[in-house]
């Protein structure tokens, strides 16, 4: 059966911790790392909050499922020093409804959603807020949820689902935040979005996915070398925006400036939780 | 017509052991148990008792054969219909089946409540029943606190709840004392009387039936092998198994063991005379032995009493000449019959 | 621990919500549960109103929906949540889906507890004239209530596992708040309190129910 | 040494109802039940006879007073010791306590397991019993395929399994046919004697007692009212409950209800005669009343055995010259008991 | 449809790490729920080794345990299972995680059925000299055996659901398969291809559970 590792580096297979190994960069990813004599092992994590711990433990070599933000409050809170090797996308995020043709038509006092995940939540409520349909608390930053909502000068009621089921939940609400990876699927298309994010922004950077690992391992030649291949394989990049219905955004940042990236926002993270 | 009618009533089960043959609980059966009958039923443990009055009242399909009920066939009546019939007969279970989780007062109410009768009606007849089958004291206790009797007593207090008008009660009194037997048997013998409930009474104490049937059936491996008046059945009963059953509260012949044990105490010819109701009269034949000089003793047995007809066996020892005592068993041999056993 | 100070009123918000669904859930579940299992125990070969389609429909249909993923199984009733009670999303809409996919799981659990009653005193009762209904509703239930009782509380301690998914379409309670705040956010201090409390409801409707159970069995 | 011993031994159940008294099933007993004896308990129903058969074998823990078997207080005994006693007891419960889920060959080699017998030794004493008791056939059957006089069966088997040391019998006969009776009794008085098996039988079946039993007690309302031999307390009982009990098989003399229909069916004096093993000669008295010239006939009663003695109370009525009945029975008065019943 | 067809070999492995899954869990988890099932039953006040504390510490131990939500359960035991099977995520951590948590439930399950042998039988087996261990291995278990077996098969439906949470730490399964590649990509065929599989494994299984029961109670 797969998955189930003694240790990562025990034979010479780089396990990667993924979420969603069904999008189709990931069979064109182990297509690839196989001609260039690599062997992976792809395991597939339905929830967030797992690939990172196991990656500190050693169960995995890489994961690859995250941002800067969602990795630095991983660090932070539990510690750790995970550090990003290499950089995937830049995927936008949207705002959708089957109600309602533009942001204006929203009325006061409606409901809408956005996933319930910290990072992706902070992000929704700041696309929400720039389309004019909340105020944050203090203007609002990377690590803002529900609770900063400024409920008196809002003009919508925000909830929080499972990402997986904002898109079938649409129905119930004015209009639903959407995890990128579930727009196509959820038979929308991304020209539908009432509101989006801008991944080109610099003040984007944040929100880059990111390949990481153990600081110990940083530097190893493999890890790297298939990071290269994720970037520059024309089959995997052909996947990445064939998932993300050609909205992804690929980014190649330098190790560097993830780092410094990274930095920053486990600085503003450890701010924001003390 | 008869209230209860079966004919050639059979009822199998399946082998327990893979492919054996099917176990005939009930072989072939004809009865007719007439309205008014006080009905008993004996025969060895495992001869079909049970299995036939749980056909009765259609607890278990018959797998062949007719049964009917009040004039109506119950075999092959769909569950519905037969619940009405059920309504008009009471059932006492062998291993009483009490509801555990109802108290003693509960249990007795339920048939009643089935009957649809109001609130007012079934506290006054449980109290009655309560009452009669002594356990006023335990009308909140649930049947776990309950002794085997008086759970017994429970079960027939439930069965005669409705005062149904056909009673079959299964080994209705096995667990009680005599003298609550006699009671229990007294009440039955008054519903039977007064309201002409119809009676079908399992049992394998013989003094039941000797004290309250009128008619009885001897079974034996699912068939009814004799079946007729009680006085009849017990005076003179056809079957050997009827005859062993009989026994044990009509005192007949001796058996060969009883006649060893008499033997060892008794010297002296010892003589079995039977004497039935309007018969011969005992004074005569004691006087004849008297009279021929010879000294004897009552030994063995004793004078029975079915639905107040008498009969009796009673084996004598008899101390005297050879000749005498022929001569005089001769003389008395014109009056009763006479069995010499040893 | 701050933090845990901080969210207190959303903490006594989210255990009033757990009390909540996991109360309706096991009202409205416990009933449809305990028709589907009563259903199962009376068309059983052999049994009251022994009726082999309906009973071997009944039991492929149970084990339809019972191993379906919850996550997939509270998706596919949303379109229905939506119909029945005006919403696919939120405490009530999980109640709903909750309902639906605990009553098959109850019945399962009151068919073997029901299966647990003597056949003698159903024939005592059938004796009597009574009919199938009436024999279980005044019979089989009160006979089994001992063991039903017990199978109940275990139920309502997996409704209150279950209700922790609430979260996932946008309702609330204890379990939702733990992986809210506390798991996905990595605050342990936060998981635990609330799972402390969970656990605390829990140990008194255990305890409620062994108290009934026993009072109700006598043992 | 008796073999068991009750000294002031209470045992109490709390009430059913909330708060009141708590049911005192067993009052202050004290009994001494010798090795060899076969000890019969009777008694009304709820009298608390199957409560003290427990807690000999202490599976209820007795409320007050000590007991000993076999010289050891079981009494506060810890329940791990209690298992080597209770290895040398059987029992037959009133409920049979069948192992519904094992064929009854695995019923009764139960015991046998328990006590550690081999496989091959299991076998052959399995079958043994089988046979005895007539199940050979239903060796795989399971409990719920069986009569009730069956399940009973399996009961007695499982119990004699091991060759107890002491039997404990609550009701063993009470689903059995006569004939099954017999054997059962049969068995069990052969156990008795030829292994020293202990036997405490209680049972309402009083022709039990006076078949098997050597010592008999009498209870009512938890107390003991009564008991010592046999033979003594069936011929003369002391205790009007006893008496009642041993009326059933033991005709004395004829009570107010029968009086009045023997009266409807014979005209003369209605006088009952009792003799005693040893006493008067029955000839004796029948020529006294021929030689008197009266006509009279045996109409109740008869000629009671136990334990090999024989006793009886026959009731006449005769016929003729009051006076000249007066002086025959002042004659017989000389020789027996006679009382004058109607 | 094509994408299904094209997923064949993923799909067939997921088949057989669901019953890998299923199979050890019940294995291990029935095992130990057995166990703390009997624990429960016979530490009951009144029964064969009645001994109040243990009682109620195990009571409320497996109350302690029981509500936890499922993910987050999985979580407090990673460390524990990495010390014992040297990794805390992948198929084996959640055959790990999952035999605990079910142990706990179907420890209730065992405790529910053993109740309902009728304490006659126990008592008879008491006359006889058999200790308690004696009793409930030859006694309390076989005459349980039939609910029991009904138990484990409800059980054994529950843990194919719960083995669709494998995803969560990297493991696989059906439920895991329908979650990535069917309800997670919106493909319905996939999810549905999945849930059938599922359906029909545990159709096989309660019917294999049902019959052994009615063969095992004879009705
Ligand atoms: N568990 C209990 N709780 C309360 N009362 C009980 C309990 N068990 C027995 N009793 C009561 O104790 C008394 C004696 O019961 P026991 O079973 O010893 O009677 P018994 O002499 O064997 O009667 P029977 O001949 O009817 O079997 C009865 O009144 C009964 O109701
Ligand atoms: N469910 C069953 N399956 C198989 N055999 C059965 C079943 N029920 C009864 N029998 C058998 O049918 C026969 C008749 O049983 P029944 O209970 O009618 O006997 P009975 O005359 O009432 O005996 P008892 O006096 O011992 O109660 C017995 O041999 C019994 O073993
Ligand atoms: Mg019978
Ligand atoms: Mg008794």
């Amino acid at each position: 059966s797969t998955g189930s590792g003694d240790s990562a580096g025990a034979d010479d297979v780089v396990k990667i911790g993924v979420v969603g190994k069904g999008d189709p960069q990931w069979a064109a990813f182990e297509t690839a790392a196989e001609k260039a004599g690599i062997d992976i092992e792809l395991v597939d994590f339905s929830d967030y909050a797992q690939p990172n711990p196991a990656t500190t433990e050693g169960e995995l070599d890489l994961n690859q499922f995250q941002h800067i933000v969602y990795l630095a409050d991983y660090n932070v809170s539990a510690g750790e020093d995970l550090t990003p090797i290499g950089s995937t996308a830049i995927y936008p995020l949207g705002l959708y409804s089957t109600k309602y043709q533009d942001v204006a038509d929203i009325e006061k006092g409606e409901t809408v959603a956005v996933p319930d995940d910290a990072s992706n939540q902070a992000r929704a409520l700041l696309v929400l807020q720039s389309a004019g349909l909340i105020e944050l608390e203090s203007g609002g930053t990377i690590f803002s949820d529900l609770a900063d909502i400024d409920e008196e000068n809002s003009k919508v009621k925000v909830t929080a689902l499972e990402a997986s089921l904002t898109p079938t939940s649409l129905p119930d609400v004015a209009a639903a935040i959407i995890n990128n990876d579930y727009v196509a699927d959820a038979g929308l298309s991304f020209a539908d979005a009432i509101a989006q994010d801008d991944p080109s922004d610099p003040n984007a950077l944040p929100y880059v996915n990111i390949f990481a690992t153990r600081a110990d391992d940083a530097d190893n030649e493999t890890y790297l070398k298939l990071v290269e291949i994720f970037q520059t394989d024309a089959d995997v990049q052909a996947g990445l925006l064939e998932a993300s219905g050609d909205t992804a955004v690929p980014l190649e940042v330098s190790e560097a400036d993830l780092r410094d990236s990274l930095a920053k926002v486990e600085a503003d993270t450890a701010d924001a939780k003390r | 017509m008869a209230l209860v009618s079966l004919t050639d009533v059979t009822k199998s089960y399946p082998s327990p052991e893979k492919g054996g043959a099917p176990i005939v609980a009930v072989d072939s059966v004809s009865l007719e148990i007439e309205a008014g009958d006080v009905f008993g039923i004996i025969g060895y443990s495992g001869a079909g008792k049970s299995t036939l009055v749980r056909l009765i009242n259609a607890l278990e399909p018959t797998t062949s054969g007719t049964i009917e009920v009040g004039g109506r066939t119950i075999t092959s009546m769909p569950e519905r219909e037969l619940r009405g019939i059920r309504l008009e007969i009471g059932m006492i279970f062998q291993q009483f089946n009490l509801f555990n989780s109802k108290t003693v007062r509960a249990n007795i109410a339920y048939p009643l409540q089935v009957a649809g009768a109001s609130k007012a009606e079934i506290a006054t007849r449980v109290d009655e029943l309560l009452d009669f089958v002594g356990l006023a004291d335990k009308a909140r206790a649930f049947p776990d606190q309950l002794s085997g009797g008086q759970k017994q007593r429970v079960g027939i207090a439930r069965a005669l709840a409705t005062s149904p008008r056909l009673l079959l009660a299964d080994e209705a009194t096995s667990a009680l004392d005599p003298e609550t037997t006699q009671e229990v048997l007294q009440l039955l013998k008054r519903v039977n009387r007064e309201f002409g409930v119809t009676i079908v009474i399992i049992t394998h104490e013989m003094e039941v039936i000797q004290s309250i049937a009128t008619k009885v059936a001897v079974m034996d491996g699912g068939r009814v092998i004799e079946s007729g008046d009680v006085f009849d059945v017990f005076s003179s009963p056809q079957n050997p198994s009827s005859a062993r059953f009989v026994s044990t509260v009509v005192k007949g012949v001796p058996s060969p063991a009883e006649v060893a044990v008499l033997r060892e105490r008794h010297d002296g010819r010892i003589v079995t005379i039977s004497f039935r109701d309007g018969g011969a009269s005992q004074s005569a034949v004691f006087l004849d032995l008297a009279n021929a000089g010879l000294e004897f003793e009552l030994v063995y047995g004793g004078i029975n009493d079915i639905q107040g007809r008498a009969f009796g066996h009673l084996t004598l020892a008899i101390r005297g000449a050879d000749a005498a005592v022929d001569a005089a068993l001769a003389q008395v041999g014109a009056r009763a019959e006479v069995t010499e056993v040893a | 621990m701050d933090r845990l100070f901080e969210l207190a009123p959303e903490f006594w918000v989210a255990a009033a919500e757990t009390l909540y669904m996991v109360a309706l859930t096991l009202l409205i579940g416990g009933f449809f549960g305990l028709l589907l299992g009563i259903v199962l125990y009376t068309t059983r070969p052999g049994s009251l109103l022994s009726n082999k389609p309906v009973f071997t429909i009944v039991n492929v249909v149970i084990n339809f929906f019972r191993p379906i993923p919850f996550i997939i199984f509270i998706a596919a009733v949303q379109p229905f949540a939506r119909y029945v009670i005006g919403t696919g999303i939120g405490n009530d809409a999980l109640i709903f889906a909750l309902s639906i996919a605990s009553s098959f799981a109850i019945s399962r659990i009151v068919e073997q507890n029901l299966l647990t009653v003597s056949p003698g005193v159903i024939e005592a009762a059938r004796s009597m004239g009574a009919g199938p209904i009436r024999i279980l509703r005044t019979v089989v239930l009160p006979e089994a209530l001992g063991p039903l009782v017990l199978g109940y509380t275990f139920v309502l301690v997996a409704l209150v596992d279950m209700t922790a998914v609430a979260g996932a379409i946008g309702g609330g309670g204890l379990g939702a708040f733990a992986l809210t705040y506390g798991y996905r956010q990595f605050e342990p201090a936060i998981t635990w309190a609330a799972v402390i409390l969970i656990v605390v409801f829990v140990q008194l409707a255990q305890f409620f129910g062994n108290w009934l159970a026993r009072k109700i069995m006598r043992r």
